[in-house]
C-alpha cells in the first residue's frame, strides 16, 4: 500500500481528511463518502500498527465518517427526495474542513511574515520596571500574568486547601464587590432585589455568605422594619438609625 | 527647533527606545503636536526606506521602531549566535485561530482545529502571544482569548488590520449551504466569524 | 557581496548588538578580512558624522557603538522619564493576592508574600488598581483593600467574574515545550524584550 506520508504529523483528523482529499483529488464538493471512509480508516490502521500515539479525535471521525456513510447508503424516500427536505450527510464535515483549510492556510501566511528574533532583529534594550513610583503609567499587564503570580504565590506558600476553595472564595467576593458597588450607587438594596435574577441554588447561598460577610465587616447593615416584613442592606454611609431596627435584632451581630 | 533639527531628535529617541514609539509619546517629549509627529515619523520611515540601510524603520503595533532587514536575518543570527526559531504547526494554526476569530474560547478552538488544544494554548499564553480577555457571557463563561500587543510585535504588524487577507474558499454550493444544520453552539463561533 | 551591501549588513549589526563591537567580530561574522571591516567601520563612521542623523557610530574601547548625540542628552531624558513602567514583580504579586482575597488586610498580604507590603499597598492605591473597602472588624481594625474601576479597566474586565479561577488556569493542561520549538535564548527574548 502507497502509504508515504509522515503519519506523524497530522494535526488532526481534519488535517488528515484534506491530506487523502487533495492525495486523491477527490471533490470537496462532493465526497466520495465510501472512498474517503476507506482511506481514512486504512490509514489510522497503519497508525495504530505503527504504535503512534493516536489521539481520540482521529477515532470520533472514523465514527462519523461511518455515520454518513450509513446515512448515504439508506434508501430515500421518493416523496421527501421530491421535496428535497432531507439534508445532505455530509454537509457539517464539509463546512468543517473548508473552515479548517483556512486557518490551515491562514497559519502558512503568518509564519512567512518577517518574524521579529527570526527574520528581523531589534535593539537590545534592557528592560525597565518599577514600581512606578512618579508620574509614569504602567504599561498594561495581562490577566494570564495576574493568574499566574497568584498561582506562584500560592503553590509557595503550599496552602494546599487554597486551591480547592478559592474558586468558591472568589465568588462570594464577587458577590460582596457586587453588593458594594450598588450600594455605592443608591443607599439601600432590598433583599429580595439581591437575589433577582439569581437561579442556582449555590448563587443564592453565595449571595447570602456575600451579604453576611458584609455585615460582620461592618461594611452594610441589615434592617427591617417590622418583623416579617422586607429585609434592607444599608451602605455603612446611608444609614438612618433612627426609623429602623438595628441589624442585632436580625441576630447577627 | 528646525525641522530637519526635530527629525534629528526623533531618531534619537527612536533608537534608545525599548519597543516601537507612538507618535503620541514622540509629541509629549518634544512639545510638539501629535499629526506633526506622525508626519515627521511617516517622513523618516519613507527616508529609510528609500535609503539602502540595514535596517528601516517600521509601524508596529502603532508605533515606530528600528528592525533590522529580513534578507539580513541569516548574518544577524550569525551574529547573535542564535538559531532560528520554528513554530509547530499546531502553534501557528491555533495562533491563526485566535488572531482572526477573537475574542474566541477554547471550545471553538479544538471544533476548528478539531482536537484538543489546551496544550498549544497555554504555550501560547506562556509566551504572551495571546492573552485572556475575560469570560463569554453564555452558559459554563469560558475564558476567552485574543491576541496580545507581543502578538503584533513578534509578527511586525500595525495592527489586527494587517494581518494577511483570509483566503476566501469558494463557499458551500447554495442548496448545501440551504442544508446546513448546524448546532446552535457552533452557530455562534461561525457568526462571530473573522474580523 | 558588494561592498554597499556588507556595509549595510553591518549597520544592522551595530544595531542589534549589545555592546561595542570590534572589527574582528565583524570580520568573523561576515568572513572578511579584519582590514577591510576596520576600514568599512571606519567609513561608516564617517557618514554618520557628515550626515545630520539623530545618531552617530563611536568609537568606544576599542569597538563601534550607535550612540545618541550629546547636544539632544536633554530630550533623551525627558523621553526616557516618560517610558511606561513595567509592573514590578512586587507589584503584580500584590495585586494578584488584592484581586483573588478581596477584602484583604495588609496582614494577609504580607502574609502571603511573605514581605512586608506597605510601600507596593501604597503604590497601588496611589495609581488606584486597590481600593481601601474599610475596615475590619477584628481588634486593631484593620483596613480592607479590594480592587478597583481602574482595575477592571486595566485587565479589560467588564466585572471581576471575569476574572480567571485557579481551577479554570489549571485546567488548561500545563506547557508542551515540544510542541513550539523556540530556542531557550528566543524564549527570553521574547518575554523580556522591548514588548
Amino acid at each position: 500500500m502507497p502509504y508515504q506520508i509522515d503519519l506523524d504529523s497530522f494535526k488532526g483528523p481534519l488535517d488528515l481528511l484534506l491530506h487523502l482529499i487533495q492525495k486523491h483529488e477527490m471533490d470537496i464538493y462532493d465526497i466520495p463518502i465510501a472512498e474517503i471512509t476507506a482511506q481514512y480508516l486504512a490509514t489510522i490502521e497503519v497508525m495504530k500498527s505503527l504504535n503512534l500515539d493516536l489521539a481520540g479525535e482521529f477515532l470520533v471521525m472514523a465514527a462519523t465518517l461511518l455515520l454518513i456513510k450509513s446515512r448515504m447508503l439508506l434508501p430515500r424516500d421518493e416523496e421527501e427526495a421530491a421535496e428535497e427536505t432531507e439534508p445532505d450527510p455530509r454537509t457539517e464535515l464539509v463546512q468543517r474542513l473548508l473552515e479548517y483549510q483556512r486557518y490551515r492556510d491562514a497559519a502558512i501566511s503568518l509564519d512567512a511574515l518577517p518574524l521579529l528574533g527570526r527574520d528581523v532583529f531589534v535593539r537590545s534594550a534592557p528592560e525597565p520596571e518599577g514600581d512606578g513610583g512618579d508620574e509614569a503609567e504602567w504599561e498594561p499587564v495581562g490577566l494570564f500574568e495576574l493568574v499566574a503570580a497568584f498561582r506562584q504565590l500560592v503553590q509557595d506558600n503550599g496552602d494546599e486547601s487554597v486551591h480547592e476553595i478559592s474558586r468558591e472564595r472568589l465568588s462570594v467576593t464577587d458577590r460582596i464587590n457586587q453588593i458594594l458597588a450598588t450600594l455605592s450607587e443608591r443607599s439601600s438594596l432590598a433583599f429580595a432585589d439581591l437575589l433577582a435574577g439569581v437561579v442556582s441554588r449555590n448563587e443564592v447561598v453565595v449571595t447570602f455568605l456575600a451579604m453576611l460577610e458584609l455585615v460582620k465587616m461592618r461594611l452594610a447593615r441589615l434592617m427591617q422594619n417590622s418583623r416579617d416584613s422586607s429585609i434592607w442592606l444599608y451602605g455603612v454611609d446611608g444609614v438612618d438609625d433612627n426609623s429602623l431596627q438595628q441589624d442585632e435584632s436580625l441576630g447577627y451581630s | 527647533m528646525a525641522t530637519a533639527e526635530i527629525k534629528a531628535v526623533i531618531e534619537g529617541l527612536l533608537l534608545v527606545a525599548d519597543g516601537p514609539v507612538r507618535p503620541d509619546r514622540i509629541a509629549l517629549t518634544l512639545e510638539i503636536e501629535v499629526a506633526q509627529a506622525t508626519v515627521l515619523l511617516q517622513e523618516l520611515q519613507e527616508d529609510y526606506e528609500h535609503s539602502s540601510r540595514g535596517f528601516a524603520l517600521q509601524l508596529v503595533d502603532g508605533g515606530f521602531q528600528f528592525r533590522t532587514r529580513p534578507e539580513h536575518a541569516e548574518w544577524i543570527r550569525r551574529f547573535r549566535k542564535s538559531r532560528p526559531f520554528r513554530f509547530s504547526r499546531a502553534a501557528l494554526e491555533t495562533l491563526a485561530i485566535v488572531a482572526y476569530r477573537q475574542p474566541v474560547t477554547r471550545a471553538e478552538i479544538d471544533y476548528l482545529r478539531g482536537v484538543d488544544s489546551g496544550g498549544v494554548v497555554r504555550t501560547l499564553l506562556d509566551k504572551r502571544l495571546i492573552r485572556i480577555l475575560g469570560k463569554k457571557d453564555i452558559p459554563g463563561k469560558p475564558l476567552i482569548y485574543g491576541t496580545s500587543r507581543e502578538f503584533l510585535e513578534l509578527f511586525g504588524l500595525r495592527d489586527l488590520t494587517g494581518l494577511p487577507t483570509l483566503k476566501e474558499f469558494n463557499d458551500l454550493p447554495p442548496d448545501m449551504l440551504a442544508d446546513m444544520d448546524v448546532p446552535a453552539e457552533e452557530q455562534i463561533s461561525l457568526e462571530d466569524g473573522p474580523l
